[in-house]
């Protein structure tokens, strides 16, 4: 038992941490420790900047124009990378679709699709979530229907995350309707341009569009933009949702947020002493940094199962639960930490270059909006009560 | 023991959720927030005006209606019911209950009248950047200058500064760095060297900063006109701020009554894996958790209400403390419930969940965190 | 609105006080402050002092021989009784069967009952559980069957408190196999000293005997002890439940536990400072003592909806549920309160009397027994996860 | 970064657990506990010795093992999973750690072997009444008469103190109310002017009050033959401590898992409402929550196990203080909830679950509670 990187593994990570000095754009960085808004462009930005280092898929492999790094290196990089301010990858394309493309994909739909993801020029969105089949995904109701070596698709797919950029949508759609639910989807790439295609906005509680629906009305889709065989789909959204829940935790983005709190409760004051000084308030944070430590190391044992080359298990389910109960706890310890500034939620003062007048401590501009943000941590993703019934149900076998 | 209410009593419910039901559902509100400059109605404030709400915490002596905490706390049910985005708590409980409490008999008729009608809003400025929860920690400063007072100072997060009329701004008469006797200075919004900037909370209102800068106030401007003595205010200013957390406690359990039944009523026809989602077990515990809450800070709404009246200030604190904690915990618990059981509806602002899920938010922070009084008490016991 | 007292009330409860400060004795009071063993003669005796002044039973109508209180005079009885450190009242007899005795049984079980009761002259125990019914209680399986005028009992009943010095039971047996669970079921009086009784003590964690089990075997019970209709006694055992659960909030208990943990957290320091001035400590008291408030509250406005006359609802289980928590809580800080001390385990150093070597302070000794001893209080008397379930179906309507 | 075993740390853990397995099973136990008059099992001692686990923290260089302290974890986590009676913790951890430490060559010679061989138990007389969860504050003193020392003190709860045939006190060279170094004492527990009163604790195990009432030793009873500088015991005993803290937290690993078997075996099979409680979906993530609690006390018992060798003092705190708190809170919580979902089954003396509750509780309490850890910790932040 060794709980220390190896030499080659610290000397990656300086690799890493010097490229991130070197490279990461000085505004998308203030940008993303501060928790202010982030665009499209800082996103592909800074993936452009990624590819050209050759860095565009750490969890790609070399075939495929990825980093071939292992598991071990895939995490020290995210935690670099976070702790640096990199924005988080935006995981539609690179985490979510690619694998599905490298493991049932055609040589074709490969070579058509991998290289723009990693270069960023193409942008992905989810096309999984319904009004009526958000935890019981299985029911979904978007139909597809043969027509020649087209699909002529109808329905309406929800949190759709960033769609409003998309230019690729990958879909789970029912092309048999008489089957069991699980058995007649399929799983089609979609051309957000296709005529019949309307995103429209859901703007959530902390004022911002981040989610869409996307309404679907006679979208004729290729047949060759299936993946794999009709009526399989279950098998490719599936083998998706495993791949989407690998580093999960955040531990990388929680260390970030945390060291964001405790640089807060330094500067803040209560009876003159620094926040951070309070029995009270240093108990708080205590224990929200002990439980990371904790998280780290559970998220270590999974990382060096994986590399033992088992694939990723129930234990993904705990690093969900934990991890973003963590993340939610620091927004929570967040707003308690500026006081009655936490009020305050404007959307202007957290765009980059706003030029207004101040309305407490800068730091206390996102603090709402990001803990109203992150409420959405403990849905998505499969949500935190259907984790716990994976690991009543995979660990403990009930 | 009685936990009934008098007949008025129920009137006084009956009609502000009359007046919430009629004017001022969800999308009516909707419109309010998203269109009205001030981010409330002045329509809807008249309203309140005419059925008389904006007089119970004025003195019968000022031709008000005199309520008490009881009547003021059923009248916060309601509109933490209907999440009212006007300016009552601001200006028709601690404005008004300031000016009635530390007020001269002519200020009292001067300004009293006009805030029952609805012509006039005034607010409490007191806290300030440095306070954070404490909220004697103020730095303005006021300090007599020929016939009158010149006032400098930053005061923070005002509710509603941008609109009100009237400010009642807290200052330390004394010296920058010296500890003066607290007083309380009524201040035209407009008045030279008075500078506020608005700004949109998480509960769908506005608040705004407040700039002193040595702003010139004739001497009529000091609430009791200087009749008080060294330190008066502090301890009226506490049973004020004593009154307005009762006013939320009452206000939170409005909103945490509807956000369980919104919450009851989705888990009951979403349907997921072929059943309401109220059907499973781990959710309708959690459902039960919330009832837990809900009634236990609905017991220390009535506690608060009964007590922000006592004589004895120590009690006063403890109950006023205590019942801050219990109702805080409620909202945190209650609303990030009521927000997970909803999934992804629960975020967004098309559902009422997220707006009163934001209104708790800002009550668990207002008059002090809960940790603030929850150490507060702490340090009491014995 | 109003959360005081009548002055009516206030002189009731300086008239309980005066009594308990004359007639309480002080060996007694001794054990039940410091959280020592009762014996059963503890029991008995004050329970015999209480009727001598006409106060055996609280909750009784005077046509019973009772007090006829209200249920705030009740509530402020149970509450000084508490606080002057009286035995809880064994609640079988008066509490449970004699409720149902009086609103269910002949004119000839009440005369031949009842006085004893109130006299303590008989013991009761309750047969209600058994090892296979347990939160589903109307499953039990102890089979009674008519010969004549009696029935032959055979069965088991588990979990009896305090069976090793009862004279009666009252006990629920399947009289109709063949009938629904809830319908065979039939509610009779079983005389302890009957053969064919075998009472096995059950040794809990804390070291005690204060369960039972109880083995029938062709135990004869005259047809004149069973209560009511055959076959009804599912009635019966419902009616019994929601008695039972009065007064289970255990504010006066609550309360004197927490002066307990106050007391010693005042005597007991930290860095030279009495604990009870630790900001954590202090906080963490701080929170039990907020949340009996609140539940004190709670608990009188259901008090005051029955004194409307309506009979104990789903509200019970609110009180349930929050009275047995906070006082878990009360035992849970009493073991942090004495530090290392709160390690020992020595029932006989809680017995009156004990003369042996002392281990740390006097009131360090039941701390750990007391907590071991009430994990019970979240599992018996219908278990708080069953509480959850009424509130969510009763209360809600899911 | 490396999860895995040696091939010998394997063969450590499966020797430990094949001698709980065949020896040590839960009537076995029960036996030993009831009727053992020291509440421990001198033969089962003796096979610990056997099979060379008391060995296993004897130096190389004694003719010991010199064990890891991952050695440590995987003995403890076995022991946790049979709650193994005997004073493993106290006498081939703790009590040998500390000669191996503090002792001279001479004193490690004479002591350690008997220790390995099991002839003779050694328990650290460490707390004492006042000093609560406070290792640093001790009161008992010693002082050099002549050819020796003179001890005076009151040791509380020392593990097995009345069968360890030494007691390893620890005392400050100075006047009684004088605040000396820190010194290590072996005291023969039959020396005149010892006193020990033994007494059951919750874990089914016996510990001892200790009163030393100027109890004469000779020069050679202080490790390290005073060749140790100032202060230098004290540094030497929180490593110790810190050793003990890591062994508990890996012995609480080991009584977690098997505590969370028995609840999903028990919930599998115990019917209520016509189907397995385990089906009950409020249960299943209750059982989830005891799963989330032991992975991560897994972790931290890694952590401890990693860092309490560590050189740098105050990485070593943290470590071991983070860990005490998340070990600490699992046992609290998977306890309960064993229990619990057990129902009244959970709450006897009978089933093994309750044997687990108590030994886990007592886990929370050695060593510092949670909260002190907790606030250890916090202090530190920065």
């Amino acid at each position: 038992m060794d709980l220390n990187f190896t030499p080659e593994e610290n000397a990656f990570r300086q690799e890493v941490r010097d490229f991130l000095a070197q490279s990461l754009p000085a505004d998308i960085r203030h940008k993303v420790i501060n928790g202010m808004i982030l665009e499209r462009d800082d996103y592909v930005r800074w993936q452009k900047i990624l590819h050209a280092k050759g860095w565009g898929g750490p969890s790609w492999k070399r075939d495929f124009g990825g980093t071939g790094w292992s598991a071990t290196e895939q995490y020290i990089f995210e935690e670099e990378a976070a702790a640096a301010g990199a924005p988080r990858a935006i995981p539609f394309g690179l985490k979510m679709v690619a694998p599905v493309m490298m493991q049932y994909g055609s040589p074709g739909q490969q070579q058509r699709f991998l290289p723009s993801i990693l270069s960023a020029d193409e942008w992905w969105c989810q096309g999984y979530s319904e009004p009526g089949a958000g935890s019981d995904l299985a029911s979904l109701k978007t139909r597809a229907v043969r027509e020649g070596d087209h699909y002529i698709v109808n329905g309406q797919k929800t949190w759709t995350t960033q769609g409003q950029y998309a230019d690729w949508m990958f879909c789970l759609v029912r092309t048999d309707p008489e089957a069991k639910p699980q058995r007649g989807i399929s799983f089609l790439l979609i051309d957000m341009k296709t005529p019949g295609i309307t995103v429209r906005p859901i703007i959530t509680m902390d004022g911002a569009h981040e989610v869409n629906e996307v309404w679907l009305e006679d979208v004729k889709v290729p047949v060759e933009n299936r993946i794999g065989e009709e009526n399989a789909g279950w098998t490719y959204a599936k083998f998706l949702l495993g791949h989407e829940r690998t580093n999960i935790a955040g531990i990388g983005i929680a260390k970030r947020e945390l060291a964001r709190l405790k640089r807060i409760a330094a500067l803040e004051t209560k009876h003159g002493r620094p926040l951070i000084k309070d029995p009270l308030f240093a108990a708080r944070i205590a224990q929200i940094e002990i439980d990371l430590t904790a998280l780290e190391i559970t998220n270590l044992r999974v990382l060096s199962a994986e590399a033992a080359h088992r694939a990723p298990g129930p234990e993904a389910s705990i690093l969900k639960i934990k991890g973003t109960e963590l993340q939610q706890a620091i927004t929570e310890m967040l707003v308690q930490v500026a006081g009655p500034y936490a009020l305050q939620l404007r959307r202007e003062a957290m765009a980059a270059g706003y030029q207004g007048d101040p309305v407490g401590p800068f730091y206390s501009v996102p603090l709402a909006a990001n803990y109203l943000n992150m409420r959405k941590l403990s849905i998505y993703g499969g949500s935190n009560e259907i984790q716990k019934n994976i690991i009543a149900q995979m660990i403990l076998g009930l | 023991m009685d936990f009934g209410y008098t007949e008025e009593q129920q009137m006084l419910l009956d009609t502000t959720r009359r007046f919430v039901g009629k004017d001022y559902g969800f999308e009516a509100r909707r419109r309010i927030r998203e269109s009205a400059p001030e981010g409330f109605s002045r329509e809807a404030w008249q309203s309140l005006a005419d059925i008389g709400l904006l007089a119970l915490n004025v003195p019968e002596a000022e031709g008000g209606l005199g309520g008490s905490a009881i009547d003021t706390m059923l009248v916060m049910n309601a509109i933490g019911e209907g999440l009212l985005l006007e300016p009552y708590l601001a200006s028709a409980v601690l404005a008004t209950r300031a000016i009635a409490l530390l007020g001269s008999g002519e200020q009292g008729a001067e300004l009293l009248p006009a805030l029952a009608a609805g012509e006039k809003i005034a607010t409490l400025a007191h806290d300030e950047p440095a306070s954070r929860f404490d909220w004697r920690s103020i730095e303005t400063r006021a300090w007599r200058v020929g016939s009158g007072y010149v006032i400098t100072g930053h005061k923070s997060v005002v509710p509603h500064g941008g609109s009100a009329d009237l400010l009642l701004v807290t200052a330390r008469l004394a010296a920058v760095g010296e500890h003066g006797p607290m007083a309380v200075f009524a201040v035209p919004r407009e008045l030279a060297g008075v500078k506020t900037v608005p700004f949109n909370t998480i509960d769908g209102t506005r608040a705004a900063e407040v700039w002193l800068n040595q702003a010139f106030l004739p001497e009529s401007a000091l609430l009791g006109n200087g009749g008080h003595e060294a330190g008066d205010a502090e301890g009226a200013l506490e049973q004020i701020i004593q009154a307005g957390i009762a006013a939320v406690c009452a206000e939170a359990v409005g909103a945490l009554d509807k956000l369980l039944a919104a919450t009851v009523e989705y888990a009951r026809n979403r349907k997921q894996f072929g059943q309401p989602i109220g059907k499973f077990q781990a959710l309708q515990h959690r459902m039960a958790d919330m009832v837990l809450h809900i009634e236990q800070a609905r017991s220390m709404s009535f506690l608060a209400a009964v007590r922000c009246a006592d004589a004895d200030a120590a009690e006063r604190r403890r109950a006023l403390s205590a019942a801050k904690v219990v109702v805080g915990q409620a909202c945190r618990f209650v609303g990030q419930q009521a927000v997970q059981l909803h999934g992804g509806m629960g975020v967004t602002d098309e559902l009422d969940v997220s707006h009163y899920f934001k209104r708790l938010m800002a009550i668990e922070l207002q008059f002090g965190s809960t940790d603030t009084h929850l150490e507060a008490y702490a340090s009491q016991l014995a």
